[in-house]
């Protein structure tokens, strides 16, 4: 992990940004942060979820919340995801600003039917009296070892959901951005966070207000061989894929999507009739994972500006396996700078 | 906050507009049921059987304060509520998308198909009022059937836990369509199920409204009293077709619906009544009347209140995403293609 | 409905059919009529589900079952949909065959955790110990009127799934030949019945042994102007379709997918390659829909066949509407029809 | 069918080999532990205060007919069922594919990560052998965080309403990592959630290896001679972290701990093993000898088992689609590109 050191945050020229202060923190260190923030901001803000109170979350996310705003605000569930979600609506319809977490977003599988049955929906259902604005946290992503159903990178399936917003932050700084934004939505927003990232993923991140708009996605290299389009810790992987293929003479631009829904689509047509080639990279397996709506995407706005196919580089069509298979069942650098490659070399 | 003593005995005209409101509710019930043989509705499910047990859980809460979900058998039998429940039960069987539209200030979910799913909401919604210490309580409606999803349990159980000023009002009325209560639980009743979350189970004869009314008023005591949740059974049968759609003669027992008919809740109650001095054939008439009159206006409205097809674009988000934006555009530039630009 | 008189069947060559005897059936008389067939030919098979014991199943897809077959073997569960397919794994486990219905695909959210956290991964999990061959049997689809979440075409979602099988029948021989395998599969398969096809989609149905495999797509209207890819009751829209496109004098192919994973990328390929020019119709909202899948295949397989981009008609990501707006929110001939007529006319 | 009487009175081989499978099962996990912190393992949950009743229920049950669904944490407690459970329990905390395949005849489910997902699984299991005349019954074991998943009480429901041969056996260990008890149910007892199942329910003390075999034995019993599922609430606590990455002294009062140290399941049937004369310092040697010979053996072996990266592809379907063969084609290609053909 000792390449990792002094990944930087890309400068977003949309993100309305208090003052330009900032202070290096990781990705954990954001979310926790700009959570105390917002509670601090809003007294309708309420964190509940499986063990966010006094232990301050299993990755310390919820940290200090307990003790800062007391145990009406910050709650310790019993441990059913259903209800969590399901309490969230009501909680919303009273009035208050619910942030469930879900402890590994493998386990909103739980919670399935209050998500895409009644969370995202209860606002187009009702026309608007019982919105669910409800932001749901949960980690995700491999790389880390962690027992089954910790890694699964589900938002392909999320995306398909009429109703939710799906954010998947790349940078500390975004993870503030776009968590402070999500918690300020009226709409139900699902917040993924990738545990490889937590701590792995540093940078200056502004310590005033920072609100980063959903549905820009952000240049976070400039290049113009080839566009390498990811979202979350993807983008990280694109990073550093980019600087070898710098050495390999080409020139890779990476575009971090942000958010998925709502798509920045405007940012990847322009990206690919620069580059003219295009490679999207995404740790879901890849039947059904987001990237192919990347493609579809593409393929409707600018398909005459491809000089080669589309790749993509995606987790493989198994279940997420064990500890001792994930590395290599992953996108990795090595998988990205050859399909870059390969699409750069392709007529 | 205690209860308004006032609603813990009920006068006489409490007795006779709760008896109207019984009336009614079967007779919206049977329009929808008309409305959809006609091909004016889609599917709908009959109240009969359910009426002295919505209507008396409804005279037990106060509509100011309190909340009401349902699953969605009860609507007609809610217009303590509002009158406008009616209106929007019509939107909602015709397939209007105001239907679900509850309006402020109706303290009234819109109904739930996806059974069960709203007793999380009403905990949380109990929850919420509770910490932010506003008035009144949170009152569930669900089947018998319905009471076997994870969600019911998981509900009553965080319910438990908090403390939440909640009552889940389970309608046991011995069916969930073909499946009778032997196959859905070998609970001794669905009250005991209460046990598994630290909360009073209460039984009541769900076909006497009265003794509804009781129940809910003394659980709507002990909720806005901060003594918690209670939960209770109210037992009746399902007297007509699970809905439009169902053939009912392919599983029910005749023996057992007739002895069901022998005590319909709306019969018993209007004998009471009579009995009491406090119905009469007058009475039934106007009744009657009230109810066909709001039905025929109601659903005339109904059925006279547009909707454009682009109406589906609406409410998704509270701003669209340019997705929706795009894809509205295509469905507009299609419509007057096909030559309904008009709508 | 009056136009849908006479639907014929796409004779299947890859089907193993014991005799050339047929009779005319629609798609929930060849559905019953293959459960009727599977339970007398395997006693292991055990359907169960809410309703469909005495009542025969709310759409009568069970009918007769019961009496035929005795308690035993066809089982109303409590109204419990996660235990309906988490108790179907330890059938399976037992040594039984089950296959457990899903009222409506809808409600299959209730069971998600079960469904993709355990269904879909037994196999992996504990490498075939305790495989789940197991058929969820679910109906779907709009165009009926029917409630909230009766009709959403969720199967861009469970394509996203490793370890499931996705069968989407768009005939009544399929609906047959395709059932058949399915409950003889040792895999975990959900096999997804079109509502709006259960009396509407009618044809010959072989009453011998007739089994269908999956993994290949059928081409169910000869054409060489531009492929329409469709499966399930899309197909049906796709072959009205393509009859007004022929009066236009544009001959459309119309190929009828039938699983989606396993997916027939070779004939995906070999149409785009022979007509040039694609357009992909599917029921499910746009977004994240299985249709993104088929585009993103066209890129990968076919791009440089291709004179025009590959066209989507979808529903639109919003959720599914009330009865009085399904209408338009579904693709129809007319959609399909202009979507085809422009993607001939691009250049 | 009727359980096997030997097993309703334990004699003194019983006894002792009871007590060298609780010391072997705590032993081997904390060998899971250090192996963890040496960074070869990944997270895993210590069982210290569980081994009395993984190991008492175990007692209970035929290894030839009866099978075991564990949550997580009981695996090496588990060993009646064969030592091959132990190389499969190593197997699985270092991140190898085969630790969750129990091979034949093993009739122990692997471990379950996805809470209470289980208890269905055993709930169908349990009903397939009943309609199919096989001998045995279904033990699950389930922690009291888990039993607030729907997926417990939908279980128990279905299991109460077939009558099925199983045994729910919940771990009542005082915490669901940081979660005590008293946020996870304001029910009297886990026990008291059978009644809503109609099933009996029993609790027992879980420090009390005995205790936890007489309940289980009596449950065993019931269930193979047709009287279908019992649950048992077996109350303990857990005595260290959650898992290797857990931090208990953020939440764990000091004082309780304390006085659950002072009820060791361990330390207690060892001290009455020695009052009756049934144990001593030799045989405590020898069993310490065996845990630690079987434990080194066994890691070693298991650090040997080699495992292709290919091998992700292998058991998704019975037969690979063509995508999987694909993809499998692109990562051999991908790891020849790499230089790491040999793999
Ligand atoms: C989650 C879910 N599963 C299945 C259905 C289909 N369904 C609609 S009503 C019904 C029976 C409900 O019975 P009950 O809860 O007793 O209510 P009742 O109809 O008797 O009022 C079923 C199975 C559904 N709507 N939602
Ligand atoms: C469905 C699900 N939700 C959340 C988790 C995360 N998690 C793992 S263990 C645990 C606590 C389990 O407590 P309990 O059931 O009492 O078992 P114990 O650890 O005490 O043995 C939690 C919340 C999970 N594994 N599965
Ligand atoms: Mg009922
Ligand atoms: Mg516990």
């Amino acid at each position: 992990m000792s390449d990792s050191a002094g990944i930087t945050e890309s400068t977003d020229t949309a993100a309305s940004t208090e003052t330009a202060e900032s202070t290096e923190m990781n990705m954990l260190t954001a979310i926790n942060h700009t959570l105390h923030r917002e509670m601090a901001r809003d007294d309708r803000v309420i964190v509940l979820g499986e063990d966010v109170g006094a232990n301050g979350g299993v990755f310390r996310a919820t940290e200090g919340l307990y003790d800062e705003f007391g145990a009406t605000r910050v709650v310790d569930t019993p441990l059913a995801e259903g209800v969590i979600l399901g309490a969230s609506v009501g909680l919303a319809a009273s009035g208050l600003v619910p942030v469930p977490e879900i402890q590994f977003l493998g386990f909103v599988y739980q919670a399935f039917h209050q998500l895409a049955g009644q969370v995202a929906r209860m606002r187009y259902r009702t026309r608007g009296r019982f919105h669910a604005g409800i932001t749901i946290r949960a980690p995700f992503g491999g790389g880390i070892r962690t027992p089954e159903l910790h890694s699964d990178a589900l938002e392909g399936q999320l995306c398909n959901i009429p109703g939710l917003k799906v954010v998947m932050p790349a940078s500390a700084a975004d993870a503030k951005g776009l968590l402070a934004t999500a918690i300020r939505d009226p709409d139900p927003v699902l917040f993924l966070e990738p545990l490889r990232g937590y701590r792995l993923i540093k940078g200056q991140v502004p310590t005033g207000e920072h609100l980063v708009p959903f549905g820009r996605a952000a240049t976070v290299t400039e290049g113009d061989d080839v566009v390498l389009v990811a979202w979350s810790y993807m983008v990280e992987v694109c990073r550093r894929a980019a600087g070898k293929l710098s050495d390999l003479g080409i020139s890779a631009r990476v575009l971090d999507l942000r958010t998925l829904v709502p798509l920045d689509t405007e940012a990847i047509t322009s990206a690919v009739e620069e580059c003219g080639r295009a490679v999207v990279v995404q740790e879901a397996p890849r039947t059904g994972g987001f990237a192919s709506d990347v493609v579809a995407e593409i393929n409707d706005r600018a398909l005459w500006s491809l000089e080669a196919p589309v790749a993509r580089v995606s987790a493989y069509d198994n279940p997420y396996p064990v500890g001792l298979l994930e590395d290599d069942y992953l996108p990795d650098v090595d998988k990205v700078v050859e399909a870059a490659r390969r699409t750069v070399e392709a007529s | 906050m205690t209860a308004p003593a006032a609603s813990d005995r009920l006068d006489d005209d409490d007795l006779t507009e709760m008896l109207t409101e019984m009336i009614g509710a079967r007779f919206f019930s049977n329009r929808a049921f008309n409305l959809q043989r006609q091909g004016r509705a889609g599917t709908n499910a009959p109240i009969d059987g359910n009426e002295g047990v919505v209507v008396g859980a409804a005279r037990a809460l106060d509509p100011a304060t309190d909340w009401v979900l349902p699953q969605y058998r009860e609507p007609p039998g809610l217009l303590r509520f509002g009158e406008e429940v009616l209106r929007r039960y019509f939107l909602y069987i015709v397939g209007h998308p105001a239907g679900s539209h509850m309006p402020e200030p109706l303290r009234v979910w819109p109904p739930q198909i996806s059974l069960a799913t709203q007793i999380p909401h009403a905990v949380g919604q109990a929850w919420g009022m509770h910490v932010q210490q506003q008035e009144g309580v949170v009152l569930v409606f669900f089947g018998d059937g319905a009471s076997s999803e994870g969600d019911f349990y998981e509900a009553g159980n965080l319910a438990g836990v908090l403390g939440v000023p909640v009552i889940f009002m389970c309608v046991n009325n011995g069916w969930a369509i073909s499946t009778p209560v032997s196959r859905q639980t070998a609970a001794g009743s669905f009250a005991d199920k209460a046990r598994a979350f630290g909360m009073p189970g209460v039984r009541v004869d769900g076909t006497d409204v009265m003794a509804v009314y009781e129940a809910t008023a003394a659980a709507r005591r002990r909720a806005a009293d901060g003594e918690g949740p209670t939960m209770i059974e109210a037992v009746t049968y399902r007297l007509g077709p699970h809905t439009t759609a169902d053939d009912p003669t392919r599983y029910v027992p005749p023996d057992e619906l007739e002895a069901a008919l022998a005590r319909d809740p709306v019969v018993r109650f209007r004998e009471e009544l009579r009995s009491r001095g406090l119905w009469d054939d007058d009475r039934e008439e106007r009744a009657a009347a009230w109810a066909r009159d709001l039905a025929d206006r109601t659903v005339a409205e109904v059925e006279a209140t547009p909707v454009a097809p682009t109406d589906m674009f609406d409410h998704v988000f509270a701003e669209p995403t340019p997705a929706l934006v795009e894809q509205r555009e295509s469905l507009v530039e299609h419509l007057a293609r096909v030559g309904r630009s008009d709508v």
